[in-house]
């Protein structure tokens, strides 16, 4: 196979940090390159290189054999390589259509005027091709995200129009937020891509890897620790090469074995409805018992978790909370009946973005370790909120450090332990914990998560994967349409199979 | 915005120590450079009278760069501060001496209101407080049938102001102790926390706990308070109280909250600044009399300069997208 | 990228600086503050106004006669900053100066003069003085004076007018200034002294123009709206609305046949009133109140005064106006057109030539 | 004030789509506040609705709506231009001095009126690239730029008000076509202009786009700043335009031309539903917004409503409809700044 894409000696830092040790790259025509690694191993760099998002510092990008410096992400466009973002790229007071062609020159929108019905015809061969049935009028913002999620890959595959020869398509792990039927769709996409396109996928998901691409790439610290055909390697091998040790097998340890149907749990939900999204919901959790929620997007798993948080808009219904109603309207009230809740969004919704890490952490409870509750003792919350980043064995060089310069995984720990200082929390609720967190970081994760169970605290989890439910979970409750579907007591030695899991699901 | 990200963590924590210093230093350039043409300025009696002047701004300054700490914006400043000087007049018949206090009282509580009003209905506060700047001038002229009443002479308290410590007016002083109590206020409670968590992030300050409409209330009340304080001030130098007392200070206090280093968008700033931004604005609005240019150009030199300065004084590392 | 936005920043910063240091050089900086005692200083609500560019001739011309130069503060109709400017000004120490100002609004003019006096400067106030206070009773005489024009005489005379120019019968509408100044509620006292001696006459609405041409334009539109053809005239308290009342009237080719009176004198003014868009206005002669003003206030800073000595009448009065028509309009315009050279020496002779006497008790207090 | 929307929108869990009838009633919403505040006025005084009446709120509302048109175009973005009355004063003395005038023997007919119009173009690019390259807040440059805006017109002004000859000029206001000056006419036109530009063109639908989310555009390798840079350029000509009418309506130049235009301006745009945190709205909107402002000051007037009395209720009005119209938006993690 003839080489489409290849990275000479390129390097890159940014102030101390390596992102790219003289890293090597060869991307064939019409293969599909897994490309794996631990956050902070320089795979994301490497993808915004090819998007046009950053330069090299040194080293050259040969694209057919060519030098190119692709300075833009525009420029990446117009070369033919192509992004799916983690995160969704659409703009949402626009049409599905402008978006789709929102960085590709169109024939409807020659000369800088809009012919809008030429240019919802264009767009609606887009989306025919990947078969779904969007309008592109609607504004995205009106759109399901799973409906976003498939305008986006419309958007890329779009690429295909602008050149003559195969394009390269990145895909920045785009299955951390889709449900398995759109991983399916996204899957099969790539399949029928593969004959005219090169893809370079990126994923945490390892069976994923193994399952969609002909090739894997392993990378830690900005250098290529392994480059195999994906037959020759198997998920273990492939974790240690990642992670770098062997993967302990962790037997299924608990506590004290806990019964859901304990006279008075923790937590007890009644009939509990919002709006549309879940009806007559009822749930218990014990003392220290860890409920792994899991369903497709809408399924109502998230939206459980921010109701009992107080997030959500239009609630009824009974929550108990040790025998207290706790059905807040608000989450400060949540906060102040003991609840906690990580968000998934954690940009938006975990961090302070430009504070520092004890900032973050001590800006709910910090007051707790003040001599009063009203004035601040930053000795004292210092103290505490340092003590609990080395507990979650936070990485970094101080606590002054600004929280936005960590791994995705180090500011999961902060988020979370900003939740943890607390000395009266009764239960923790988890939405997608592990999302964007790569392996060693989700175990470490875990490991903090189940310690706490183990101090009595209950945790509700919405899980990424069944794995992972399973993994983690001592009950998984498995969610459809706002209703439950099933219920797994794992205590009890149920242990279901994923298709039991995935036949509840869907 | 990767680079940006990078810039900001090679300097850390002293690099942003250093910037909150960047309006002191244009300060001192500024003052060095205008009293070349007027030494006379840095006299006892030339910083007395000049400090007398800038406190109405310097009060109203430092009120208004709460708001601003937390993201919005409180555009009705001048006109509390106009009517609160205008009730003290109305009021001096029923409350005697207490007329201050009680007008002081009332401005929060109309802060507070706003402030509800703003975060409760989710309006943005430019509009919001547009709208109130717009009802409290209309009340201040209603009130006053927009004519200049005198301060009654025994009104102890606007007298006290009035009068000065030594060479220090008594009206910086309070200036200063206000500043001061709100600093303390900002770092050692839970408001200061709040409202700073609310400017960095109001939705994971949301999702944390944080009960962003009292801050709000809370913000709203303290900027109206010290507009009432700027009123009482005014009031104090000329001994009238009058509807149009506090004129154009609205935009000047803006200018001086931004060159005082407080990022528009919010969560980034301090009170002390802000009084240094406010002392910068104040003497760029006479550096046109100390240069001795000619009057026509002096709206040009304060924009102008004011321009200079905010390029010079606003943290870029911190701001991601600017609007 | 944060790089490059640096290096433009500081371009920009360069070009500004430029651009501030230039317009520093542009203006001469002569009038720059040295310790000069003696000097003669003006204050102004704005520069960009006719009124006080010819105020500023008279006060020029004084300068100019006892070989100085006045230095000039604009305070764009800000009181506070009135008073941080004078502050700058006195920093240096100014004892022996002489300052004439306008005080923006009454609420100011205790402020000015104390400040003022403070500094050992002297102090002749125009337009604005609240009602209670006088030169003689504030500023332990270092108020020299204050001068102004007779406002309600200017509303009685722009009001007369409309009567005859009505026979003494219709409807007519008023724009009021900033009801807080002496001048906006003096005319329209005036005003009503017409009213009750023209009872043909009816005044159907006021509003307030705030002395501003485009308020005064709108407010008149929805009046014309609102009355039609049934208003027969707009008694404006100065010309600015006046020439918005004109401009609207314009706008519906009922200009000459709406009678409009004004007050001040300007420029356009006149010339509407020869054009026969306005009935009248009435003339206050900003050259000679600057010069008189500027003349009285360096009389007592060198001495040829004592205030204390002066009497009340002397401290405290009105300046001649005179109402314009079409019949008259002519020797105004040429008086504009060159208008007479003040010099000190001239005035000192007799500082009340012009004077209409002393402004009567209660004028200044809003009704 | 600006980043709120981008946070609306990221949340996943929000937005979701209503039914589309409730939608449309929504945008509805200024057009039957409007209808009410007529209705309401026509009761009090009985003469409220009437030709005369109507064409002269048309010719009040000619100016506001041209400018707060131009200025949808910056609060599009998500950003403010706060320059207006600067620009129209240092526009108003320079038509008012370089076409035919009574203070000098300038006479440069049209090229008088381009050259004008040019200032606010220069004016506007300076706000663009101060706020767009010097990445400063476009409110605090813009609030320089009204000063010296200001400035620039004291020193321009000559010794006494220059008053405009120019038939061109003056015509805007004398010229009536079915009893309606040009200027309305003109008003139409910027109006219509405006929203073919914000529909139909790639700047327009960019400046939509980057008040939707600007990161994204700036992460599409888009050329963010030009557009953001275009739309102030437009603000500032449109402002400019405004002091031109402004000026034609007076007959001459006037430094204070513009005093009191820009809060309006904002309030009409937000009334209208064009809403500060940008992407939403348009010129239509901000139009009928400066419409509803000028039915509310002349039915005031009107009623006999006091001048000061008349700040209160248009104030309180305004709170209201705002709060009205924009109460369905309410969310309990909704961000307004």
């Amino acid at each position: 196979m003839s080489t489409i894409l290849e990275l000479k000696n390129v390097n890159k830092r940014f102030g101390k940090v390596v992102a790219l040790d003289n890293f090597n790259l060869e991307l064939r025509a019409g293969e599909v390159l897994g490309l794996v690694g631990q956050n902070g191993s320089g795979k994301s760099t490497l993808m915004k290189m090819l998007a046009g998002l950053q330069g090299p510092d040194s080293g050259e990008i040969l694209l057919r054999g060519q030098p190119v410096r692709i300075r833009s992400a525009a420029m990446a466009t117009s070369l033919g390589i192509g992004m799916v973002h983690q995160e969704q790229s659409l703009v949402p007071n626009l049409t599905v259509a402008e978006n789709i062609f929102i960085d590709k020159p169109n024939d409807a929108t020659r000369g800088g005027l809009y012919r809008w019905g030429a240019l919802f015809e264009a767009a609606r061969t887009q989306l025919d091709k990947i078969g779904v049935d969007i309008r592109p009028d609607a504004l995205v913002e009106e759109l399901s995200f799973a409906e976003r999620q498939q305008v986006e890959l419309a958007k890329v595959l779009a690429i295909e129009e602008l050149v003559d020869h195969p394009p390269i398509i990145l895909f920045d792990e785009p299955t951390s937020v889709l449900n398995p039927d759109e991983i399916k769709i996204l899957f099969r996409e790539i399949q029928r891509l593969r004959t005219r396109a090169s893809i370079v996928f990126i994923s945490h998901r390892l069976d994923e890897i193994l399952e969609i691409s002909d090739r894997v790439l392993v990378m830690t610290n900005g250098v290529k620790v392994a480059d195999k055909q994906v037959d020759a390697i198997d998920r273990d091998e492939l974790y240690t090469l990642m992670v770098g040790h062997e993967r302990e097998k962790k037997e299924r340890e608990h506590t004290q074995p806990v019964q859901s149907s304990r006279p008075n749990p923790r937590l007890r939900i009644r009939k509990l409805t919002d709006g549309n999204k879940f009806k007559n919901l009822d749930l218990d959790v014990a003392k220290g018992e860890i409920v792994g929620l899991v369903g497709v997007q809408g399924s109502g798993a998230e939206e459980l978790c921010r109701t009992i948080f107080g997030a959500e808009d239009s609630v009824t219904g009974e929550i108990l909370l040790d025998d207290v109603p706790a059905l807040s309207q608000g989450p400060r009230q949540a906060v102040s009946n003991g609840i906690a809740y990580l968000p998934s969004n954690r940009r938006l919704e975990g961090m302070l973005a430009g504070r520092t890490l004890v900032q973050n952490m001590v800006v709910t409870y910090g007051l707790e370790y003040g001599r009063s509750r009203f004035l601040v003792d930053y000795k004292a919350e210092e103290a505490a909120a340092t003590q609990w980043m080395s507990r979650l064995k936070v990485k970094a060089t101080s606590g002054k450090d600004r929280i936005n310069r960590l791994s995705g995984g180090n500011q999961q720990k902060v988020v979370l332990g900003k939740w943890l200082m607390s000395k009266k929390l009764k239960l923790l609720l988890l939405d997608h914990p592990s999302r964007g967190l790569d392996p060693g970081a989700r175990d470490d994760l875990f490991e903090a998560i189940k310690e706490q169970a183990r101090q009595g605290l209950s945790i509700v989890f919405v899980a990424d994967t069944s794995e992972e439910a399973l993994e983690l979970a001592d009950r998984v409750i498995v969610l459809r349409d706002g209703q439950i579907t099933a219920s797994y007591d794992l205590q009890q030695g149920v242990i279901p199979s994923q298709e039991d899991i995935l036949r509840a699901m869907i | 915005m990767n680079a940006t990200k990078s810039l900001g963590s090679n300097f850390g924590v002293y690099a942003n120590q250093a910037r909150g210093l960047i309006p002191l230093l244009v300060l001192i350039l500024l003052v060095a450079g205008s009293s070349l043409f007027a030494p006379g300025m840095l006299s006892m009696g030339g910083l007395s009278s000049f400090f007398t002047d800038a406190a109405p701004l310097l009060i109203l300054v430092v009120g208004s760069t709460l708001p601003i700490l937390a993201g919005s914006i409180d555009l009705s400043v001048a006109g509390v501060a106009a009517l609160a000087g205008v009730l003290i007049v109305q009021l001096h018949p029923i409350f005697g001496v207490w007329a201050t206090p009680v007008v002081l009282c009332g401005a929060a509580l109309f802060g507070a209101l706003q402030g509800y009003v703003h975060a409760k209905l989710q309006l943005p506060s430019f509009i919001t407080t547009l709208a109130t700047l717009s009802i409290v001038t209309g009340l201040a002229l209603l009130l006053s049938n927009a004519t200049a009443l005198p301060i009654p002479d025994d009104d102890s308290i606007v007298g006290w102001i009035s009068g000065s410590l030594g060479p220090v007016p008594n009206s910086i002083i309070v200036v200063i102790a206000v500043t001061v109590i709100l600093a303390v206020a900002l770092r050692y409670t839970r408001f200061g926390r709040d409202l700073y968590a609310l400017g960095a992030g109001e939705r994971t300050a949301l999702m944390s706990g944080v009960n962003t409409i009292k801050v709000r209330c809370v913000v709203f009340a303290l900027s109206a308070f010290c507009a009432g304080i700027g009123g009482v001030l005014l009031s104090s130098i000329t001994g009238f109280s009058s509807p149009s007392i506090a004129g154009n200070l609205l935009l000047l206090s803006i200018v001086g909250v931004v060159l005082g280093g407080t990022a528009i968008s919010g969560g980034v700033g301090g009170l002390g600044s802000a009084l240094v931004g406010g002392i910068i604005t104040s003497w760029l609005r006479v550096i046109t009399v100390m240069v001795g240019v000619a009057p026509t150009t002096q709206n040009i030199v304060f924009g102008v300069m004011a321009l200079i300065a905010v390029m010079l004084t606003t943290d870029r590392a911190k701001i991601g997208i600017v609007k | 990228m944060a790089s490059n936005a640096k290096a433009g920043l500081k371009l920009l910063a360069g070009i500004l600086s430029a651009t501030a240091f230039i317009g520093g050089i542009l203006v001469n900086p002569s009038t720059a503050i040295a310790a000069a005692p003696q000097k003669l200083i003006a204050g102004i609500d704005e520069t960009a106004s006719e009124y006080w560019a010819e105020y500023l001739r008279g006060v020029e011309d004084i300068a100019q006669s006892v070989g100085t130069k006045a230095t000039v503060i604009a305070d764009n109709y800000q009181g506070d900053q009135l008073l941080a400017q004078l502050g700058a000004i006195y920093a240096g120490g100014c004892t022996g100066c002489s300052l004439v100002t306008n005080s923006t609004s009454n609420a100011y003019v205790k402020a000015v003069v104390e400040r003022s006096a403070r500094s050992g400067v002297y102090v002749v106030t125009v337009w604005n003085r609240p009602e209670n206070l006088h030169p003689w009773d504030t500023g332990n005489n270092k108020w020299v004076a204050h001068t102004s024009f007779d406002g309600v005489e200017s509303g009685y005379l722009q009001g007369m007018a409309l009567c005859k120019a009505l026979k003494g019968k219709g409807q007519i509408a008023a724009i009021e200034g900033v009801p807080s100044t002496p001048p906006a509620f003096q005319r329209m006292e005036g005003l009503k002294k017409a009213l009750a001696e023209c009872p043909g006459m009816k005044l159907v609405d006021t509003q307030v123009g705030e002395w501003q041409e485009t308020k005064a334009q709108t407010i008149s539109r929805t009046w014309l709206a609102r009355y039609g053809d049934s208003l027969n005239g707009i008694f404006a308290s100065n010309d600015a609305m006046a020439r918005g009342a004109v401009a609207a009237l314009r706008e519906k080719q009922l200009n000459g046949k709406v009678f409009v009176t004004g007050s001040d004198g300007s420029k356009v003014g006149l010339d509407m009133v020869k054009s026969g868009d306005m009935l009248a206005t009435v003339m206050n002669d900003a050259v000679l109140q600057g010069a008189i003003s500027m003349a009285l206030a360096r009389a007592a800073a060198v001495g040829d005064i004592q205030p204390d000595k002066l009497t009340k009448a002397q401290r405290d009065f009105y300046l001649k106006q005179q109402l314009v028509t079409k019949d008259n309009v002519d020797q105004f315009l040429a008086q504009k057109a060159n208008a007479p050279k003040y010099n000190y020496a001239d005035i000192k002779k007799d500082f009340w030539k012009y004077s209409q006497g002393e402004i009567p008790a209660g004028v200044n207090a809003a009704k | 004030m600006a980043n709120s929307n981008s946070v609306r929108h990221e949340g996943i869990h929000f937005g979701r789509s209503r039914p589309l009838s409730l939608k449309t009633l929504y945008n509805m919403g200024p057009v039957i506040a409007l209808v009410l505040m007529v209705v309401v006025f026509q009761v009090i005084t009985g003469s409220f609705v009437s030709i005369g009446n109507f064409k002269s709120i048309l010719e009040a509302a000619a100016v506001p709506s041209i400018l707060a048109v131009g200025l949808s175009f910056v609060i599009l973005l998500g950003a403010i231009d706060l320059s207006m009355q600067g620009v129209i004063a240092a526009t108003s003395m320079t038509l008012s001095l370089l076409v035919a005038n009574g203070i000098n023997g300038n006479d440069f007919g049209f090229g008088g009126i381009v050259i004008a119009i040019m200032v606010g173009v220069g004016f506007g690019a300076f706000n663009g690239v101060l706020h767009v390259v010097g990445k400063t807040p476009s409110l605090i440059v813009t609030l320089g730029t009204w000063f010296i805006g200001l400035g620039v017109a004291a020193v321009l002004f000559p010794d006494r008000v220059p008053a405009i000859h120019e038939r061109l000029v003056l015509g805007l206001s004398s010229v009536h076509i079915a009893g309606l000056s040009l200027i309305v006419y003109l008003a139409f036109a910027v109006i219509a202009v405006a929203y073919l530009v914000l529909k139909y063109t790639r700047v327009g639908r960019m400046i939509y786009a980057i008040g939707g989310d600007e990161a994204i555009i700036v992460a599409s390798g888009l050329p963010v700043k030009r557009y953001k840079f275009i739309a102030f350029v437009i603000s500032g000509a449109i402002a400019a335009l405004g002091g031109v009418v402004l000026s034609a309506q007076l007959g001459n130049g006037n430094a204070d031309i513009g005093a009191g235009q820009l809060f309006p301006a904002i309030s009409a745009a937000v009334v209208g539903g064009t809403l500060l945190s940008g992407g939403r709205g348009g010129a239509l909107q901000s139009a009928l917004g400066a419409l509803m402002l000028e039915v509310l000051s002349n039915g005031l007037i009107q009623i006999g409503a006091g001048p000061y009395s008349r700040n209160i209720i248009s104030g309180a009005v305004i709170l209201i409809a705002v709060g009205i119209s924009s109460f369905h938006m309410r969310r309990k993690l909704r961000i307004v700044k």
